[in-house]
């Protein structure tokens, strides 16, 4: 089904000069200002631009999913169903409960949210959720809708597809949400599919999978892709036109080529000049589009003096593992199912270096960012950390101490949306840690948000806002000024940037690189972005099924990646380079367990990888294997 | 080209804008603009607030009645033991400006009286020629203001040896209207006691439980379990029985709504503990929690007010309950009590046969309470949406 | 689950003596006796009664004994399933309350589906329909059954069913049903006898379902995956019921835990004044004239009902919320 | 003329035809001397009750005795055929021949034999011994059986008690029917199957079972056979009772017809506060119970719609309030007060009982000190006049010639300097709570405080008894009708739940055991003229016993009552016919209804 005559050349969707705007503390802004621009049949838009520039918006508009503060006060969204030849839908007319308006949705048009963590209902199983859209808009038996539904969760690569049907999204990594938000948007095979941000939380070998995926299905379905992204290398990957917006502006449009090879607005220039590379130099400085005026505030600073800079580690994980219970909804207690989130993982934090964590997504990543923080308690192993003032077993930490302790160190959740207070104003997120940790007197505190509110490029006038009321970006940054406002010992950033434009991504990380220095901060740093981790983190952990595959200092990882699963993961990173386009058919979607080709070292004889240990290969590299590695594998 | 779009179905050519760009630029905020953004988060639900029109006006009525409770005395055109032997079941009065066509100001007239011995009914009917004229600020039945300076000056009064029941009066010939004013005292102020030991019990409670679970959870749930198996009733009977008789029945009345609200936290308990069970596995709680926020800053400052809007409605849903609390304790012989007066009290006396069939007036107290549910139901709105971050007014 | 459930009503031995050994307490409270009260209620009549025939009354039930040991007889006969005697009655409790149990249940479901079937759309429309005319209508006639006293609004809707439509109004059925086997017409009977109480009863509790849910579901409405659901093409309704509504209930399942012993007892008041055959006046009654094992028994019966709903309760909870369920206790 | 509801049975055999049913000499009803219509048979009466207790206004009302009161009061044979009373100690009973138990079973001396022998002699049955009546100073009567039909009680010294406790409302019960309660009873009953019995019923024991089979006043029992006009058909508990007739009843009206005329009576239970309204919407043929006088207008006013009558009894109570200073309460100050005769006087001068007369009851009643009714024969004006005029002015003269001097707030000061308040503890309902409003007020302006009290019935007979209550709220006399041949013991202390003089009355009960011994001459006259009365053996003796005692109790003011003769709307349903249109609506002596014998109302076709 869904065959469609590729004949038809027009438009499947005209964006004509619509104009939205939102009602925000008794007075209108226009968020969207007269944007123009379509969507061929059976083709890819891209459109691109700075976070919080109207993307989102767009999108919610095309589905008539706006917010209730939200309103079209200009424009059209003509809509053309292939299937239902000659007719047009002007979706900004419609009334966007109707019952045409809701055939529409999901069915013929289909979105997958910038926030999947956020974006399911905890109360509902993945399974359910997925099958929804299935059921609503094809008339499938039952069974039928089961079978189908598990299909489509494997399509986009999860690795148990019918046991992943009865789990919850809050026992899923952010990874495996986001493809369960991309198997509910495909499953009716849509028409045209918007993809907002549809790869962030994805590590880069399952990213080009799902690529491949849209792709794939783009080819067999005509189905046309709205792609909003930051990452300008999957741009260049997917895009047949690409869309500039700014500001709620379209500044430029084209063919992805005439973008990329001669980008012809001042914008679009810098925004490909603030694109992290891996063949960025070391010590190379990313160019934002406007730096950061940054006024480090006086807590700040107060919090950080006098830093302690001795060598010795600042934290200490040794042999850390956690499992967690998969309980199944039985009654009778029926199988309960471990999962093995973090396997054993040791390393160390030196003081004021950046250490990086890369891996495959639902590796454990974020598990192990809550372990250290003890938002979760571990099942065995030993985390120090020492200050220089406090030296301590973080898991054996309580009352007094452990408060202390907090203030030491801070995160930067992978969910911004879902850690930040819905009822709490931002100013008032803001001045939380403050007030917790007495920093202050209340106008100080209040001057210190507003401060760290510029500090990363948010509009103080915003400090009145609830969280709901920003983009996707805006409240990853707001989630980095929170982590920043009590300037603490270590800062884990779990995917920090994700939601941003290469230009603010550049400013935010040269932020972070500047206040690694002046505050002497020690970051440990999660991203699924490579060029970012090479840009910013001193050494680099690559992480595998809880477990770490290898650590090695930057150069060096990327320059001679010892273990197979690193080197699978350097040849997926998308690149902006137009010549030098991803190979998604490489990529397969492989049944088998990719390890079984790996050299015999890096193979475990029992399967449970209980015989692997990580092996020195070199000054401060360390890599996963049974038996030392061949020397031409050192230096291949 | 100068569109970005293209005609339709037609390959795209290279669009730029030519709108002038600067990277620096944001948004110009006006003067009014601004005086919002660096608002507290109080104040802008307080402008919120303001918005609402029902909540602001039921704001100002419950503020106007609580103000009244202060100067009953002068508002009631008599005093609350005045008893009119000539007025036993008088119907209302109506209030007249114009007499024969003549305006003459506020008036009543008077009615002729009959006993009916054949019904043995007090037949009373409007005397058109007897117009009594009201007067103002004049001179009345004495009271002692807050029950310490003698006065005896009333908003409004009778005609000198006139009568003015503007509601009526009972079997004992009193004003219900004068009583129905001095009702309001108690009825809105101790039940509401009740209510707010309640609540706060049953949100600190409740919350812990929620938020700590484990074994704290255990030993608050059987607690609940408990208190929630001892009947209302039993309980009520009880009590009464171990009050000192000699306690004025004020004061009983007064222990026994603490007792009630004392016992009564169990319901709301529960139901903020389930909801802070799930709320509490929401990412900015841990965020809170890493923070080193303590245990009850994350419960009242990022739970609860997730669950505030069912809060509010609880509370203005029991409030009727808490000011007709005493119509069902008196039912059972306790609660309060003549010569104590208030809105339960009144419709206690109002609840037979006689006054349904043959004296509907009686049942007037019903009004003031509906009125003050309603106020508090919408203030209750207002207040919702105010806190609310998603309505925007 | 088994497991839990199992542990949840070992929990309970301990809970159910406790409650049993306050009830007593409570029910022992008021000064006096079943029997000084008797007296006290003959001689109000005119009647009078030999006291010799009291003192060996209160000796024959035990009332000598002390305090603690009239408490152990009755647990002990309890766990062996003899509920005491009723003095008023001169029967067993089992047998005094026997019959009534299933009436009352009758109309306590009823009228606890009547609550529902009302609430729950008035709720539903009052939220998706903030400030039109139809909510705040609907709010003001709940509250308005809410701020009518039960007994008013039954006398009220007594007298004027009777002067409009003639139709007399109290028990259950009409008397030539009782103790008939149930047929259409018993059925038809006791359909019309059941509607005033299940008005009476059923507006006041109405009123806060439909507050409650309101509110709950105004929050939940703005949630990131109510838009999700829409964005799905999830039909307006549909969208609703599955999932804001769904999170609501979780106040309304908290709840159940007294919703169960109120099945059984009734709204007493009303059925006093309404004179139904269900076992609240029994049990005002028995309080009242300190019938104290037909009470306290009666008690213990929903205490015990209490805590299975409580259970009951949170198992429900656990089901509907997988965040309860799947989440680890912490600290 | 065969009741048309037994008449199936009567054909299939179940029951005998009439003329066997009936005693030899039946008691004829001369309907026509009663001013009251021979009618037909037929009917359910309707009524309604507050509460499965009121089951026993079904014996009050049938009121169906040994010997019973007649309309002027007299006593008469009812179910006896004859009585002889020789020097008022020699008591002969003589049984109708052929009188059946509503079972069939004939009723001989051998029921008197049981009831005597068996129950109230046998010690485990009645643990306390025989009740008080049968006792005359501590002595039982001697009982003998002369023959099948015949039976004697004596005792030594006269026992006036004896035959007034036999036609009492409450009735004290000489016969039982042993056939049937032998079944439960040790002497006559097998182990096995009284073992068996006791278990069936769950009983503890065979003297529960005993006591529960046989009780006749709360005719719970279905299965106990009972010479009452109608017999309970419904076991408790439940929300209405059937009584069905009693094809064995032994009155026939003068056309030879069987009483009762009505099938069946129904008792619907309700909430006492609802009956008015029930009652005004046409669900009670004949209500009394529950109605006050203030229904009235809301009746009358719906009785052409639901089409019944209301008539104006009187009611039957000394005062329809009536205050009860206690001269036994602790405080010695205020008993002091109460004991002064000038004070209780003073208290009732200042009562203005004509302005609560009209208040209420619309000038119908009568003001009056608590005293017997215009309606006894014992009555004398004085009696109700004495102190009972509205004279505030000498009741201050009165109060300031205690030396009770009035401060500064109008209120006056006792001999210790406290302010007088009188805390007044009262149980009732609307109608002494308003009149207590007035009464607080009239005594305020003589300058004593009042505060009412309200609380539980028994809570606050503890307390008077303990002696914490100053004074209490009750109605009157329960005698307003009080004939000579009743024993006057409301008028001195012989029980504990009096309210004026518990210890005293607590003391005599107890025979000197507990209370305290009487120190006022005049109350000690009262109890000695009680004395008297329990061994006169004359009318013409009991008769100035009464009027001695009726003078000093209402001349002292020991209780001070405010109006009386209220009148009781009684509630009829228009076909219901024999009602009076005038009576005296009081538990004793009339028993309510039963000496208008309701077996004799009937409803005429519509
Ligand atoms: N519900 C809302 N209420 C008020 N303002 C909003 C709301 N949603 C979005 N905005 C504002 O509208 C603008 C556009 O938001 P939008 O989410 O479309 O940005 P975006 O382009 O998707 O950015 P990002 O790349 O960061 O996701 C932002 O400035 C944001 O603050
Ligand atoms: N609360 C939980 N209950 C059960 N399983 C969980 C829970 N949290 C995480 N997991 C599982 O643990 C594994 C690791 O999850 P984690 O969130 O640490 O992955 P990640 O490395 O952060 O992945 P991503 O890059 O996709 O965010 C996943 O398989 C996930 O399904
Ligand atoms: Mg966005
Ligand atoms: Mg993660």
């Amino acid at each position: 089904m869904g065959q469609i005559d590729l004949g038809d050349r027009r438009d499947l969707l005209r964006i004509e000069d619509l104009r939205i705007s939102i009602k925000i503390q008794q007075s209108s802004i226009e968020v969207v200002k007269g944007v123009s621009f379509r969507i061929p049949a059976g083709k890819t838009v891209a459109l691109v631009g700075e976070s919080g520039s109207g993307k989102s918006i767009i999108a919610q508009a095309i589905l008539g999913i706006l917010p209730r503060v939200a309103k079209i006060t200009g424009g059209r969204i003509r809509f053309r169903d292939p299937l239902q030849p000659g007719t047009e839908t002007d979706i900004a007319a419609l009334d966007p409960t109707t019952a045409e308006m809701c055939d529409l949705r999901g069915g013929r048009i289909a979105m997958i949210f910038q926030e999947p963590m956020t974006s399911l209902s905890p109360l509902h199983t993945i399974g359910n959720q997925v099958e929804e859209a299935l059921v609503l808009h094809r008339e499938v038996a039952r069974g039928e809708a089961r079978s189908l539904t598990e299909d489509m969760l494997k399509l986009v690569n999860f690795p148990d597809p019918s046991r992943a049907y009865d789990m919850y999204p809050m026992e899923l990594s952010g990874g495996l949400r986001q493809r369960a938000m991309i198997a509910m948007a495909l499953i009716c095979q849509p028409a045209l599919l918007i993809a907002d941000e549809p790869t962030t939380a994805l590590d880069v070998t399952v990213q080009a999978q799902v690529l491949g995926l849209l792709k794939s299905l783009q080819a067999r379905f005509g189905m046309s892709l709205l792609l909003i992204t930051h990452d300008l290398g999957v741009v260049a990957n997917m895009a047949d036109e690409v869309v500039v917006i700014y500001h709620g502006r379209i500044l430029e449009a084209g063919p992805l080529k005439e973008i990329f090879t001669n980008p012809g607005h001042a914008y679009t220039r810098a925004l490909m000049k603030a694109v992290p590379d891996l063949d960025m130099e070391p010590g190379e400085k990313l160019v934002a589009l406007r730096e950061i005026d940054k006024v480090i505030p006086a807590s700040m600073r107060r919090a950080s003096e006098g830093r302690c800079t001795s060598q010795t580690p600042l934290l200490t994980v040794r042999d850390l593992h956690k499992t967690y219970t998969i309980k199944s909804g039985s009654w009778f207690g029926g199988q309960n199912r471990q999962i093995h989130a973090v396997n054993g993982v040791s390393f160390d934090v030196r003081r004021g270096e950046c250490f990086g964590i890369v891996g495959e997504s639902g590796c454990g990543k974020s598990s192990l960012s809550k372990l250290i923080m003890r938002a979760t308690e571990a099942d065995s192993g030993q985390m120090l950390f020492d200050n220089g003032e406090i030296s301590c077993d973080i898991r054996k930490l309580h009352g007094r101490a452990l408060k202390d302790f907090r203030k030491r160190i801070q995160i930067v959740f992978q969910d911004p949306f879902g850690s930040l207070s819905p009822r709490s104003t931002v100013l008032n997120t803001l001045r939380e840690p403050l007030e917790i940790h007495r920093q202050g007197g209340a106008r100080e505190i209040t001057q210190t948000a507003a401060d760290l509110m510029a500090m990363v490029g948010l509009q103080t006038s915003h400090l009145n806002r609830y969280p709901h009321s920003f983009s996707g970006g805006q409240r990853q940054r707001i989630g980095i000024a929170r982590a920043l406002a009590l300037a603490p010992d270590l800062l884990i950033c779990d995917e920090p940037v994700s939601a941003l434009d290469v230009s603010v991504q550049a400013q935010i990380l040269n932020l972070l690189k500047s206040l690694q220095d002046e505050l002497s901060l020690t970051m440990v740093f999660i991203s699924h972005n490579l060029a970012v981790v090479k840009y910013i983190a001193d050494r680099i952990a690559v992480m595998r099924r809880g477990r770490i595959v290898e650590i090695a200092d930057c150069e060096t990882l990327f320059a001679r990646p010892m273990h197979p699963y690193t080197q699978k993961l350097l040849s997926a990173v998308p690149s902006v380079s137009l010549d030098r386009k991803l190979d998604f058919a490489a990529q397969g979607d492989d049944e088998s367990d990719p390890s079984d080709d790996w050299p015999p070292e890096f193979q475990s004889k029992h399967g449970d990888g209980s015989d692997l240990s990580l092996l020195q290969v070199g000054e401060g590299h360390l890599v996963l294997a049974r038996d030392m590695p061949s020397r031409e594998r050192i230096y291949a | 080209m100068s569109s970005s779009i293209p005609p339709d179905g037609e390959a795209i050519s290279h669009f730029v804008s030519q709108t002038p760009f600067d990277p620096q630029g944001v948004e110009k905020l006006s003067p009014e603009q601004e005086k919002v953004y660096f608002a507290s988060q109080l104040k802008l639900m307080w402008w919120k607030f303001r918005k609402h029109r029902a909540a602001v006006w039921s704001g100002i009525f419950l503020l106007l009645i609580y103000l009244s409770i202060l100067i009953s005395e002068f508002l009631a055109p008599y005093s609350l033991e005045r008893r009119d032997v000539r007025a036993i079941y008088m119907p209302p009065q109506g209030i007249h400006l114009f007499h024969e066509g003549s305006f003459v100001g506020p008036f009543v007239y008077g009615y002729d009286f009959k006993l009916n011995m054949q019904t043995l009914k007090r037949e009373y009917v409007p005397n058109t020629n007897d117009v009594q004229p009201l007067r103002f600020f004049c001179r009345g039945d004495s009271y002692r203001f807050w029950g310490m300076v003698e006065s005896d000056l009333h908003l409004v009064c009778p005609a000198e040896d006139g009568y003015f029941y503007l509601l009526g009066t009972d079997r004992l010939g009193r004003d219900v209207l004068s009583r129905i004013i001095y009702g309001t005292r108690i009825s809105l102020t101790i039940g509401l006691i009740g209510i707010t030991v309640s609540f706060l019990l049953g949100i600190s409670i409740g919350g812990m439980a929620g938020y700590y679970g484990g074994w704290i959870d255990h030993v608050v749930q059987r607690i609940i379990e408990v208190l929630q198996s001892l009947p209302s009733i039993p309980l009520w009977l009880a009590l009464a029985a171990i009050m000192p008789v000699t306690w004025s029945p004020i004061v009983v009345y007064f222990g026994i709504t603490i007792i009630l609200g004392l016992i009564d936290w169990t319901g709301l308990a529960r139901a903020v503990r389930s909801k802070l069970l799930s709320l509490r596995e929401e990412e900015y709680v841990v965020a809170a929690e890493l923070m080193g926020a303590s245990p009850p800053r994350v419960i009242f400052r990022h739970l609860i007010p997730g669950f505030m809007s069912h809060l509010i409605a609880s509370a203005t849903i029991t409030i009727p309950t808490m000011i007709l609390g005493e119509t069902a304790l008196s039912f059972l012989g306790l609660g309060l009590r003549p010569p104590v007066t208030s809105w339960g009290v009144l419709l206690n006396e109002a609840q037979n046969i006689n006054v349904v069939a043959l004296y509907p007036w009686l049942i007037l107290p019903v009004v003031p309470v509906i009125l003050v549910i309603l106020a508090f139901n919408f203030l209750g709105d207002g207040l919702r949406d105010a806190a609310d971050p998603y309505h925007s007014a | 689950m088994l497991r839990y459930i199992f542990y949840r009503l070992l929990a309970a031995i301990p809970t159910l003596f406790l409650i049993s050994a306050l009830v007593f307490t409570i029910i022992e409270l008021p000064p006096g006796d079943f029997f000084e009260n008797y007296i006290a209620e003959l001689q109000a009549q005119g009647e009078t009664v030999d006291p010799r025939k009291i003192e060996y009354l209160k000796e024959e039930y035990g009332f000598d004994k002390p305090l603690i040991e009239r408490y152990f007889t009755w647990v002990g006969g309890m766990l062996q399933g003899d509920f005491g005697y009723s003095f008023e009655y001169e029967l067993p409790v089992s047998d005094v309350v026997g019959n009534r149990l299933w009436l009352t249940i009758l109309v306590s479901t009823i009228t606890i589906i009547f609550t529902w079937l009302i609430a729950f759309p008035i709720g539903i429309y009052s939220a998706t329909h903030q400030y039109s005319w139809g909510d705040y209508g609907l709010t003001f006639l709940g509250l308005l059954g809410l701020a009518t006293p039960n007994f008013l609004l039954a006398l009220i809707l007594l007298y004027f069913a009777n002067v409009w439509f003639g139709t007399s109004i109290g028990h259950l059925m009409d008397a030539e049903y009782i103790d008939q086997p149930m047929s259409w017409a018993k059925f038809g009977s006791m359909a019309e006898h059941m509607v005033i109480p299940v008005i009476v009863i059923g507006t006041a509790g109405t009123a806060g379902m439909i507050r409650r849910l309101r509110a709950n579901l105004l929050d939940e409405l703005q949630k990131q995956y109510v838009v999700t659901a829409r964005a799905k093409g999830v039909p307006p309704t549909r969208a609703l019921v599955k999932y804001p509504l769904r999170m609501s209930l979780n106040f309304f399942i908290a709840d159940i835990g007294s919703i169960l012993p109120a099945v059984i007892s009734g709204a007493e008041v009303v059925a006093i004044v309404l004179s139904l055959e269900t076992t609240g006046p029994l049990l005002i009654r028995a309080l009242q004239s300190q019938d104290m094992y037909l009470a306290g028994s009666f008690l213990m019966f929903l205490a015990t009902l209490t805590v299975i709903g409580v259970l009951i309760s949170d198992i429900a909870l656990a089901i509907l919320d997988p965040r309860i369920r799947l989440q680890g206790g912490r600290r | 003329e065969e009741p048309p509801s037994l008449k199936d049975a009567v054909e299939s055999g179940q029951l005998p035809p009439m003329e066997q049913r009936l005693p030899d000499v039946p008691r004829v009803i001369d309907m026509a001397a009663l001013g009251k219509t021979n009618g037909t048979y037929g009917g359910r009466l309707r009524m309604l009750m507050a509460d499965a207790k009121d089951i026993r206004m079904m014996t009050i009302y049938g009121y169906s005795r040994l010997v019973g009161f007649n309309e002027k009061l007299e006593i008469v044979p009812d179910i006896l055929e004859s009585f002889e009373v020789e020097e008022g100690r020699i008591f002969t009973f003589k049984v109708r021949p052929g009188h059946r138990w509503s079972d069939g079973a004939p009723f001989t001396a051998e029921d008197f034999r049981y009831s005597w022998e068996d129950v109230e002699t046998n010690e485990a049955l009645s643990r306390g011994g025989a009740s008080a009546v049968m006792m005359v100073d501590g002595e039982a009567p001697q009982f003998e059986v002369i023959d099948d039909l015949t039976v004697r009680f004596t005792w030594s010294k006269p026992n006036p008690q004896f035959l007034p406790s036999l036609a009492g409302a409450s009735p004290n019960y000489i016969v039982q029917p042993a056939h049937y309660l032998k079944q439960f009873h040790e002497k006559y009953a097998t182990a096995e199957d009284l073992a068996e019995r006791v278990r069936q019923n769950s009983s503890r024991d065979w003297v529960a079972l005993h006591t529960v089979k046989a009780r006749a006043y709360r005719p719970e029992n279905p299965d106990l056979p009972t010479l009452e006009p109608w017999m309970n058909t419904t076991p408790p508990p439940a929300e209405r009772f059937i009584f069905k007739r009693n094809p064995y009843f032994h009155r026939v009206d003068g056309e030879g017809r069987q009483l009762p005329y009505l099938d069946e009576v129904y008792l619907g239970i309700s909430s006492a506060d609802i009956i008015p309204a029930k009652t005004g919407t046409g669900d009670s043929d004949l209500q009394a119970r529950y109605l006050r006088f203030d229904n009235f207008t809301f009746l009358k006013q719906s009785s052409e719609q639901h089409k019944f009558d209301v008539k104006l009894w009187k009611d039957g109570t000394g005062s329809q309030v009536a205050y009860l200073p206690n001269l036994n309460t602790n405080d010695a100050v205020w008993r002091d007060l109460f004991r002064d005769v000038r004070f209780r006087r003073a208290l009732s001068l200042a009562i203005h009982r004509e302005e609560i007369n009209q208040q209420f009851y619309f000038g119908l009643a009568q003001p009056a000190s608590n005293s017997v009714l215009d309606g006894s024969p014992l009555y004398k004006p004085q009696y109700a006049q004495a102190w009972s005029e509205y004279d505030p002015d000498k009741a201050n003269a009165m109060l300031d010639e205690i030396g009770l001097t009035r401060g500064p707030d109008g209120v006056r000061r006792l001999s210790d300097g406290r302010r007088a308040e009188i805390i007044i503890e009262m149980a009732g309902g609307t109608e002494e709570t308003d009149v207590t409003q007035l009464v607080t007020e009239y005594w305020g302006a003589i300058g004593i405080k009042v505060f009412p009290r309200a609380m539980q019935l028994d809570n606050m007979r503890r307390r008077f008894l303990s002696g914490e209550t100053m004074m209490s709220v009750w109605s009157g006399l329960n005698v307003g009708l009080a004939t000579p041949d009743m024993p006057p013991e409301e008028l001195a202390p012989v029980s504990s739940v009096q309210g004026i003089w518990p210890k005293w009355g607590q003391h005599l009960e107890t025979n000197g055991m507990a209370g305290e011994t009487i120190d006022v001459p005049e109350v000690a006259k009262l109890a000695a003229l009680f004395q008297d009365w329990r061994v006169s053996s004359t009318t013409a003796e009991r008769t100035t016993i009464w009027d001695e005692m009726l003078n000093i109790f209402t001349d002292q003011v020991y209780t001070i009552g405010t109006v009386n003769g209220v009148l009781q709307p009684v509630v009829v349903r228009n076909t219901l016919k024999n009602v009076p249109d005038e009576g005296i609506y009081a538990f004793a002596p009339v028993a309510f209804f039963g000496v208008y014998m309701p077996d004799t109302f009937w409803f005429d076709k519509e």
